[in-house]
């Protein structure tokens, strides 16, 4: 059997176990229940037994047989919670990877536009993926790992392992995705450390390279359809050599002259009408306070910073 | 019809005929039967079904059809196998027929209502088989409707969501029908507990019907709304929740799966003490056991969601009481082993089907343990794993104890009596084929075999051949089940009013019963399953 | 055995019993709405609190006393007919009936006043709310929907009353189905109670 | 069929029954205007329930009705509100 007993990853052992032990309970009382069912059928036979017993209850068993599957599913049910606690634990060091999953493939993002169509990794570091989808639910499965976690369009679901075997893994979307979802497949790749970064060294950047993370929040709230990238006026201000920009603004108390840095930038985007760029109207842009978020905002500002350094 | 129908006295299925006798008849027991020849024929639809996409797993790659077709065919498979075989099954036709005489009563609470239902049954049914040939182009979304996918997917979607929506609807007047019936038309002296565990089981189980149906009515509306008038509740592009989605349906759905076992549960414990001549052993730990099933299965839902990315808190608290869910599980698997020992054990075809039920349905009851246990469930969910747990448990434990079921009331239903030889051959060929069947599907599931595959990788091909074989072999055990029903249902010997010396009510009126079930309504003085004060015929 | 139908009569408690059981159903119908409702609240708090501004907080309240007066009317109409006051359990489901117009008239205003504004589901300008602002108007239109069918079938049921009162089907004997139809008009109300501070008053 | 246990309501429990529930209303409506930050919609749920539990025992008659309909009833409330709370076990802690 090559996946129950092929344990990928640090988390392996603990899914192993409890299954091992699920599976021990399940088999005696499977067995018990059918060997005890064959003798009743047996022994109590018509044949042998002309005259039925009349007894139709015993508290103290019916008190035993439920007491005692009690104890037995909880012990079943910490085993299966302390191999799980783990997986929602990701250790800090660990590597992200961005998984992309689209009808009916999947991409794996190293960033900087180094994008794979297989799931290199080094041995025995920790390794996060970010699970990203573009269309419909998808489901990330690499079962010599034990690890699954569906990937779903607007939710940030993750997952984290250590990979402790060498190889090529399988790797499958397990949840129902389109007419090709049974070609959904990939591979995860184990290797050395210095194998790993040799290939991600080699890795070529592929034709899109991806945005930065602040200009994707920009593309995602919708930002370009007042501002441009490329300098013209459309509705609000360019954002073409936004940062150190100066700029006149009208205030509550008058007009004056700021610099465009991170905080006014901020302040742009959290409350846009208190500082109004001249020349443009009020009330237009409304406040992205609820949005987005004070992290995504930094992103936001470093991407104007870096765009701003680039020039 | 033979001669014998003269010497037959004038009973339920003989004091008015014709078609249309039938069709507008508010008598429980027709109706009954009309919902059991429904669901047969919907049953041996979605079996081909099933044996078809088994002879297209037979090897990687396309064998007989493409993956469009394969799609399209497990999501009605799953769809008729669900809301038209087994959510009514059991409950609509034995429950129908045999609910009321068993607590001494001539029909149910509203007869007209009753009829309806079967009419709105046929209506979401026939929708349901629609969907899968209207336009050439069959949903394939999965019997779970999830979006997003289903919201893009084939333009049928929205057919079949409202032929799952109408049957719902069926299921509800059931139910309402059941819990009155139950409350206000018990015979005289007939308490609570002097009430014969079949019928308790339906009382859980209608409380569930009641319940849980709306929800996910309303939910499969929601989505009919996203796709007709674009509200996008569930859609992320205008900032819905795919998730909630799920949270919706398995609300219904899970509690749904009890719906399918409580009727099962109560069945076998009706041929238990029968089989025996004793008494059901513990027959409060029963009702109560039911009446937890149904409610602690309300809460457990979020059993088929642990790798959606719902929270950390909700993943445990969920896996905790799907664990605690399976206790009065197991007090009824005792229970019923407990009846049988020390009785007088008569191994007919309803008690050898009843068995199987056990071991079938300990097997699947313990792979949902499995399931239900955080660690394993990473692992396992969304595998054939799964859809080996719960063919086990849905064909294994309803479907043979609806086999049982079957060949326990068959003479009363037809005042015939089948074939015995045959009944345990094609019970051998059900029984062998049905573990050949399945059984693989768990070897490969935890190997990691993804379910609703289309294509497969090659090192998965022993398990699926060996699948392929045991389906041939269980559809022959069917064939020659229903081949024996059938053709005894009008042939077979006279069967007397009470061939199996049961004890409960409906053992002792004539067989088939007559039109108004009673002469006189009985009045009942002691417990239900009492063997030691033999009743006189 | 003469007969095709066991029994022709329902008695009355068996009949209440029923109709609560419906209730139950009607009420998880949309208590299905309910949990999308707090779900999508708890995420979008500000965009709910600010598309609610677009609904006219009058007209929510308008709406409630006008149903909350034709569920007293349907109950004195009630007693009425146990008092064998036929003639006045008539006139009280009459202006019950009325109410409910004044509802559905109201209800029409106020959406031909957001279908006016292009506020309505698929269209271009409610595509470019704010994503809890979207979620509002489809739970608003969905709840309310469905909501405003209750009304209609309500409606519908109590005409029937009226009719067997006066050709005396229904009378201080037989009064089931108008207890039927009262319990249903009142989960009407009910469930508008509800519905009223949920979609009007969290601005 | 005789109607024997059937309560009969007066006109006058009709009339008071329905100037408390006006003014519960109006409560709502005032108290909604004082803004109470977090607790308006709590304020306005329990309200709300206030209003429903009087629909129900007076218009409804359930007051007069047997036991077991009122547990049922209550059951069902309670059911409703479980299946909320787990519910959100999920989205409280995300
Ligand atoms: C009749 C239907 C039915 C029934 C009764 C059950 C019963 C149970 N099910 Fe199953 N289940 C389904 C039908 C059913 N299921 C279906 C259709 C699906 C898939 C849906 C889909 O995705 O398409 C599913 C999926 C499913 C999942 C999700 C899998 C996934 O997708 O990840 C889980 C997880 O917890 C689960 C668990 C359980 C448990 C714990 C029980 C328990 O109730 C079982 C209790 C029984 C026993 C435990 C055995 C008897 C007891 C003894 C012999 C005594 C000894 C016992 C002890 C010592 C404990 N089921
Ligand atoms: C009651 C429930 C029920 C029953 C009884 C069955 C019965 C069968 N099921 Fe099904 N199944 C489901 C419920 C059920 N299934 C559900 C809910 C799903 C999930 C769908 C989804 O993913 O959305 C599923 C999914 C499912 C899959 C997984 C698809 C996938 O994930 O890729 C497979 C594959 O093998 C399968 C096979 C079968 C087979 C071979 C049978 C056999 O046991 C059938 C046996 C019967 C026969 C082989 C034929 C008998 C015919 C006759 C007796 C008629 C003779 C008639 C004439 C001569 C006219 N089923
Ligand atoms: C409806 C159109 C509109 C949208 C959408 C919009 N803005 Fe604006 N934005 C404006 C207008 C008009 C101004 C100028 C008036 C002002 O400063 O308030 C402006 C000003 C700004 C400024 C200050 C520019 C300067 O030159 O000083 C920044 C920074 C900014 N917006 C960022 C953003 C970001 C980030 C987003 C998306 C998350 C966004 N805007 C979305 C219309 C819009
Ligand atoms: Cu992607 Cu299945
Ligand atoms: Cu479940």
């Amino acid at each position: 059997m090559e996946t129950l007993f092929n344990e990928g990853s640090n988390l392996a052992g603990a899914v192993d176990r409890a299954f091992i032990f699920i599976f021990a309970v399940s088999f005696i009382f499977t067995i018990g229940i059918t060997a005890l069912m064959i003798y009743i059928l047996i022994h109590f036979s018509r044949k042998r037994n002309k005259n039925p017993q009349q007894f139709s209850h015993n508290t103290k068993l019916e008190v035993v047989w439920t007491v005692i599957p009690i104890l037995i599913v909880l012990v079943m049910f910490y085993y299966g919670w302390v191999g799980f606690a783990p997986m929602r634990q990701v250790p800090k060091d660990a590597m992200p990877v961005t998984v992309i999953g689209k009808m009916w493939s999947w991409e794996f993002d190293y960033g900087n536009g180094k994008l794979s169509k297989e799931l290199v990794v080094p041995y025995n570091k920790n390794v996060k993926l970010n699970l990203v989808s573009v269309d419909v639910n998808h489901s990330l499965f690499i079962p010599a790992f034990r690890v699954k976690e569906d990937v779903i369009p607007g939710y940030k679901n993750y997952l984290w392992f250590r990979p402790i075997m060498k190889g090529t893994f399988d790797i499958y979307c397990t949840e129902y995705c389109g007419l090709a979802h049974s070609a959904m497949t990939a591979k995860a790749v184990v290797v050395d450390s210095l194998e790993f970064n040799k290939w991600l060294a080699d890795l070529k950047v592929t034709g899109n390279v991806p945005d930065h993370p602040g200009l994707a929040i920009i593309k995602a709230n919708a930002c370009l359809t007042c501002h441009s990238m490329d300098g013209s006026k459309i509705i609000g201000p360019s954002f073409k050599g936004l940062f150190g920009r100066k700029t006149v603004v009208v205030t509550d108390s008058g007009e004056k002259e700021i610099e465009a840095n991170g905080d006014y930038i901020k302040k742009s985007i959290i409350d846009p009408n208190a500082d109004v760029v001249k020349g443009f109207n009020k009330g237009l842009m409304q406040s992205y306070k609820e949005k987005i978020s004070a992290e995504d905002l930094d992103k936001i500002v470093d991407y104007f910073k870096t765009a701003g350094e680039a020039k | 019809m033979t001669n014998s129908s003269t010497s037959v006295p004038l009973n339920y299925l003989n004091h008015k005929t014709g078609l249309w006798s039938w069709l507008t008849s508010t008598d429980h027991k027709r109706i009954g039967l009309m919902y059991m020849y429904t669901i047969a024929i919907f049953f041996c639809v979605a079996a081909i079904l099933g044996l078809l996409m088994r002879i297209e797993k037979l090897t990687p790659g396309q064998t007989i059809m493409t993956a469009q077709t394969y799609n399209g065919m497990f999501t009605i498979h799953g769809i008729i196998m669900i809301f038209i075989v087994v959510i009514p099954g059991l409950a609509a036709v034995f429950g129908n027929i045999f609910l009321p005489i068993m607590i001494g009563a001539k029909d149910v609470a509203f007869p007209k209502l009753n009829l309806f239902s079967w009419y709105v049954f046929i209506t979401g049914a026939l929708l349901g088989l629609y969907s899968q040939f209207a336009n050439g182009n069959s949903p394939d979304t999965g019997w779970t409707f999830y979006v997003p996918y289903s919201a893009a997917a084939s333009s049928n979607v929205v057919i079949a969501l409202t032929a799952a929506f109408v049957l719902g609807f069926a299921s509800i007047l059931t139910g309402l029908n059941f819990i009155v019936t139950i409350h206000r038309m018990r015979a005289p002296g007939m308490t609570w507990f002097r009430m014969p565990l079949f019928p308790w089981s339906l009382y859980a189980t209608a409380w569930i019907q009641l319940l849980a149906t709306p929800i996910v009515g309303i939910t499969l509306l929601m989505v009919i709304a996203e796709r007709t008038l674009h509200i996008g509740f569930f859609d992320p592009s205008l900032g819905g929740d795919p998730v909630l989605y799920q949270h919706l349906f398995w609300i219904y759905s899970h509690p749904a799966v009890y719906v399918m076992i409580l009727p099962a549960m109560g069945v076998v414990t009706e041929i238990f003490p029968t089989f025996s001549q004793k008494p059901v052993f513990g027959y409060v730990p029963i009702v109560f056991s039911s009446l937890a099933i149904a409610l602690v299965g309300y809460f457990v839902w979020g059993h088929h969601m642990f790798t959606s990315g719902i929270s950390y808190e909700s993943r445990w608290f969920f896996s905790f009481l799907t664990f605690l869910v399976a206790i009065p599980s197991a007090i009824k698997v005792f229970n019923w082993l407990s009846t049988m020992y020390g009785g007088s054990v008569d191994l007919k075809p309803p008690l050898l089907f009843a068995i199987s039920f056990i071991f079938l349905f300990t097997i699947g009851g313990f792979t949902g343990l499995t399931l239900g246990s955080l660690a394993t469930n990473i692992q396992l969910h969304n595998t054939d794993f799964v859809v080996a747990h719960f063919h086990y448990i849905i064909f294994g434990g309803m479907g043979f104890a609806f086999f049982a079921a079957i060949h326990y009331w068959f003479p009363k239903i037809y005042g015939r009596m089948y074939n015995f030889k045959w009944a345990n051959i094609s019970w051998g060929f059900l029984f062998v084929g049905f573990n050949l069947l399945y059984f693989p599907l768990f070897v490969i599931g935890i190997q990691g075999m993804p379910r609703r595959y289309f294509d497969y990788d090659p090192k998965f091909q022993t398990g699926e051949v060996l699948s392929t074989i045991g389906a041939f072999i269980l559809i022959t055990g069917l064939i020659l089940m229903i081949s024996n029903l059938v053709y005894h249902s009008r042939r077979g010997a006279i069967a007397p009013a009470n061939p199996w010396h049961g004890v409960t009510l409906e053992w002792q009126i004539p067989s088939p019963p007559p039109h108004e079930n009673f002469d006189e309504i009985p009045v009942i003085t002691h417990e239900p399953y009492r063997f030691d004060h033999p009743h006189t015929n | 055995m003469s007969t095709n139908e066991h029994s022709e009569f329902i008695d009355s408690d068996t009949g209440k019993l029923g109709m609560w059981l419906f209730l139950f159903t009607e009420l998880f119908l949309f208590g299905g709405l309910f949990i999308v409702y707090s779900v999508m609240r708890s995420k979008y708090a500000d965009d709910f609190h600010h598309a609610a501004l677009e609904l006219n907080a009058f007209v929510g309240a308008t709406n409630t006393v006008v149903l909350l007066v034709s569920s007293m009317t349907v109950a004195m109409s009630l007693t009425a007919i146990q008092q064998k006051r036929g003639g006045k359990a008539m006139g009280l489901l009459f202006i019950t009936l009325l109410l409910a117009g004044v509802f559905m008239v109201n209800k029409y205003f106020e959406w031909g006043h957001k279908f006016g504004l292009h506020l309505y589901p698929g269209s271009d300008v409610m595509k470019s709310l704010p994503h809890g602002e979207i979620m509002f108007f489809g739970l608003y239109y969905m709840m309310t929907g469905l909501h405003a069918l209750h009304v209609i079938i309500g409606g519908i049921l109590l005409t029937i009353v009226i009719l067997k009162i006066k050709s005396g089907k229904i009378n201080s004997e037989h009064y089931l189905l108008q207890e039927n139809g009262a319990l249903y008009w009142h989960l009407v109300d009910l469930i508008w109670i509800f519905l009223f501070p949920l979609l009007y008053l969290i601005t | 069929m005789k109607n024997h246990e059937n309560h009969v309501s007066s006109d006058s429990l009709n009339w008071t029954v329905l100037v408390i529930l006006l003014i519960l209303t109006a409560i709502t409506i005032l108290a909604i205007k004082i803004h109470l930050g977090a607790f308006t919609v709590a304020l306005a749920l329990i309200l709300a329930s206030i209003k429903v539990t009087i629909v129900l025992t007076y218009f409804m008659h359930l007051k007069f009705e047997n036991l077991l309909l009122r547990l049922m009833v209550g059951g069902v409330f309670l059911l409703f509100a479980v299946v909320i709370v787990i519910t959100f076990i999920d989205y409280y802690f995300r």
